[in-house]
């Protein structure tokens, strides 16, 4: 079934209103921005959203007041440091408050694999000791291990180098909690740079994220994931990051910039002619060695 | 700083890297004194060698390339469940004297007045890893007595064999390296001690910026300072790191 | 750390008696038989043997005497049925009796992820209202789910495509229980088709199976896994299969088989002379697409 | 066998297909009346075609080719945990007329008389797929009245519920395709029926060659036989395999 649809049409169709959504499942690399900037300017919201670190993504999607719920290790802007509107939210209630379980890296993959597993929890061997345990009802510690209760998002969303149009998919690089985040989840909806023949795809099946019976939508988005970095595609646009820290770090600011980048921006497509992408993008070739798949 | 911190990773460890000094730490050690020291990301990756081009992130492309293993975090996280990671570097937003973290909320979490980005893997290094060292920058509002909430726990409430009671696995906190000095820490846990002073700094302007009571001691050391192979590569390294100066 | 070394002396210096050990971890193909035969050469005792379904390399190993016990899902031959030699065991105690701690796959595989993470066990959704939890002291069943504990392997030995000298290896095609078996074990034996240079691994780190922190072992075996397929490499032996089956049926005819494929023969490229490699070797090329792992 | 098996798989099911016949069963729907049949196979694939190439095993590199997922098996088994498995085949040495298979141990598991292979997925399928269906030759030692030992369970003692009290995820086994006849399962477990007798066979053959009591039902139907185009992938697959020609 070609599953291949807009971001506008993806995004409505598969995130509603009060979803609970996994982005930057890959933690630096492949974030879903445009997918992320799509649901702002559809103004989707009671969001709950799944990650380990979100590099500025989650920040944005509270600071334009998406958001009702954090299930993260980590939010803010990794070259950076503080997330302002994330800050704004939890201390106050700008532009509305939101509620935070905290996790580690570690217990998040372990939530969603419980999830995967279709067990109510896990057991592990971190957070002994840390108060995260007394500000997470979904954690508790029993017989010297946290028991970590299972994270089922009603759909991720991530973004790859390349997919055909049946959603299947191939990623590379570090991949963080991706593979755990498309189990765990309802429906998968891809972004990605390319969008290529399916025997371009099923020449590597090990190279293949998810079963495509979990993925739902394909949206071919070439720099969907900037300003985060694609091997292969895109380098990390460090200024970016940058001025977005500065710029948010007032309310007004972070409108400002919103209005720049996403509000006053139809779509992905121009959004790509106001960055630098001739710059950013990659121009060498470092080709994996071919594994011959032959039968006979 | 950089310097002080590489000189923690001995030759053959398996080192959680983490973020911005750690990379560089890492680095200086693998160019001088630990050349088979590999280095270990969350976000999916082994090296043993630095990258060759500029990191924002640990997940910048130039980390991949050369890199020993692409793979899930829950792997990476697995082999420090082992015990097979000898050191990790964790950043932190507060420490007290038990070495504890609190990279989550500055004031109740409830109400907090500032909300800290969160544990990261940083909890997990410091659960889970052999030894592991935090870098700071050197001042009072960062080295407090206690921390209001224990993110990555140190030596907990200080107490002997705290962290064996509670059933953490790693070793926890080996040393605090700040702008001024180094704290250490006795074996089986406790309190922070003064090990060394920076040169070109004294006792009396570490007693000043830090928030716990420090009894003059005699025997303090001064940290050695970098040699010039260190400095060489941190020099490298920052003309192409915007981020480090910013630390 | 240059891990290259003869099947002979990796068996001999990471395989001793009574050791736990992990083999034919991704079920039907890549099963190491070379290093099976060599642990039989060797006259290894007293071995716990942990796999998924192990198509008629268990059932070799506990014909020869090698096994104390087995800690599998599935012990026979695949494509022809029972597996005589553990029959012999399990029934009459010949050559000696055997341990059975019975799996399912799902199972054996849980309990690695439980040792990979260090965890006393993992629980899961399969096992209920089956006797195997009677007969397995390793599972239990509880608050309405199976509790599987943990299952360290000494050691893991897994044949691959190709692998570099420090150990880095690249598998391809299905891999059953292999990433998982790995990560679990103290250390990994590895036995490739091909010996290639790092570069060739490097290019590709997201087909590298293990960290090379695991890997104690490297040994240039082609046709290491015959008469099992080797993706892109050897064809399965199907006759080779049904000739084992109709030769162990009796313990006579059993040994007369072990005589002449494993204890008169010297090693493996002694036995690859005695069967057709030139039909089973795959010829063809299906190559996988390459990824670009640029950074600039 | 196979055709009436293969009748078992609708279209868009995902069919955890395992060994052997199975496998026929579902090239001869894919190419009839299910073309939207995807098959997953505990080694570590999904395919939404038959390989081309004749296969030994699951695992045989001709399944590998055009496959549209190669994963770890834990990740098959995941799908099928989240009840995302429409119909899994499983075969046995030993049924019983509540459904359960033995392939574990005749006679006691302390000293056997006949040490079985085990449960392979077996027990995993039995448990976790929405549907499964076994095919077995129809002998009167294969058909008993109870299993001595539940490798993969059916509806258990056959009181009602047994599944759902015991916790199995799972609807439990919904026929039995035997060389003769076809037996069926009530709604929510207990007992097989007779439900049809294959073409050329009696009610009286299939009685003698039966474990448990049958008593004559009128309402028993006659199998379907195989249409042409069953018999014609049947035929087709059969020229280049072995194996079922064994079965």
């Amino acid at each position: 079934m070609d599953k291949v649809m807009t971001m506008a049409e993806a995004v409505s169709r598969f995130v509603p209103d009060g979803a609970t959504v996994a982005l930057g499942t890959a933690l630096e690399p492949l974030i879903p921005f445009a997918a992320g900037h799509e649901l702002i300017r559809q103004g989707r919201r009671d969001l709950e959203l799944v990650g380990p670190i979100s590099d500025a993504l989650f920040d944005q999607l509270i600071g334009a007041g998406c958001v009702r719920r954090i299930t993260a290790a980590w939010v803010g802007n990794v070259s950076e440091g503080l997330g302002h509107c994330y800050r704004r939210a939890a201390e106050k209630g700008v532009p509305r408050s939101i509620e935070i379980y905290d996790h580690t890296n570690f217990s998040i993959s372990l939530a969603l694999w419980a999830a995967a597993w279709n067990v109510p929890s896990l057991p592990a061997r971190t957070l002994l000791g840390s108060d995260i345990v007394g500000t997470n009802p979904n954690i508790a510690v029993a017989d010297g291990l946290a028991h970590i209760k299972a994270v089922r998002p009603d759909v991720a969303v991530v973004h790859v180098q390349r997919a055909d149009a049946m959603g299947r998919a191939h990623a590379w690089g570090p991949l963080g909690i991706t593979e755990e985040a498309g189990l765990a989840a309802e429906r998968v909806v891809i972004t990605c740079e390319e969008l290529v023949e399916a025997g371009v795809i099923l020449s590597d099946p090990n190279r293949i994220l998810f079963p495509e019976t979990k993925v739902v939508a394909v949206v071919h988005q070439p720099g969907g994931a900037h300003p985060s970095p694609v091997q292969g595609y895109f380098k990390r646009d460090h200024e970016f990051f940058r001025d977005y820290a500065a710029e948010s770090r007032t309310a007004e600011g972070f409108g400002a910039w919103l209005r720049r980048w996403v509000q006053d921006v139809p779509d992905r497509t121009e959004y790509m002619k106001r960055i630098d992408a001739a710059t950013l993008r990659v121009k060498g070739k470092q080709l994996s060695a071919p594994a011959n798949f032959a039968d006979e | 700083m950089v310097a002080i911190a590489s000189r923690e990773i001995r030759d053959g460890d398996l080192v959680f890297v983490g973020m911005r000094l750690p990379i560089l730490a890492y680095a200086v050690a693998r160019n001088n004194h630990a050349p088979n020291a590999r280095g270990l990301f969350e976000v999916g990756l082994m090296r043993d060698q630095p990258a060759s081009n500029f990191l924002g992130t640990m997940g910048d492309p130039p980390n991949v390339v050369g890199a020993l293993w692409a793979t899930r975090m829950s792997n990476t996280m697995a082999l420090m469940a082992q015990g097979l990671v000898d050191l990790g570097f964790i950043g932190g937003a507060e420490v007290d004297r038990f070495g504890n973290l609190n990279t989550s909320y500055v004031g109740s979490p409830a109400a907090p007045e500032v909300k800290l980005p969160g544990s990261g893997g940083g909890a997990d290094i410091a659960i889970l890893s052999k030894r592991w060292v935090t870098l700071m920058n050197h001042e009072r509002r960062r080295l407090v007595d206690r921390v209001s909430f224990i993110t990555s726990p140190g030596h907990g409430d200080g107490s002997a064999g705290w962290r064996k009671r509670n059933g953490l696995l790693g070793g926890g906190p080996a040393a605090i390296v700040t702008t001024l000095c180094v704290f250490r820490f006795p074996d089986g846990g406790g309190e922070a001690y003064l090990d060394s002073i920076h040169p070109g700094h004294t006792f009396d302007e570490v007693r000043a910026n830090t928030g716990w009571a420090l009894d003059a001691a005699e025997d303090v050391k001064q940290t050695v300072a970098p040699n010039p192979s260190e400095l060489a590569v941190i020099r490298r390294l920052q003309n192409t790191d915007g981020a480090t100066t910013a630390v």
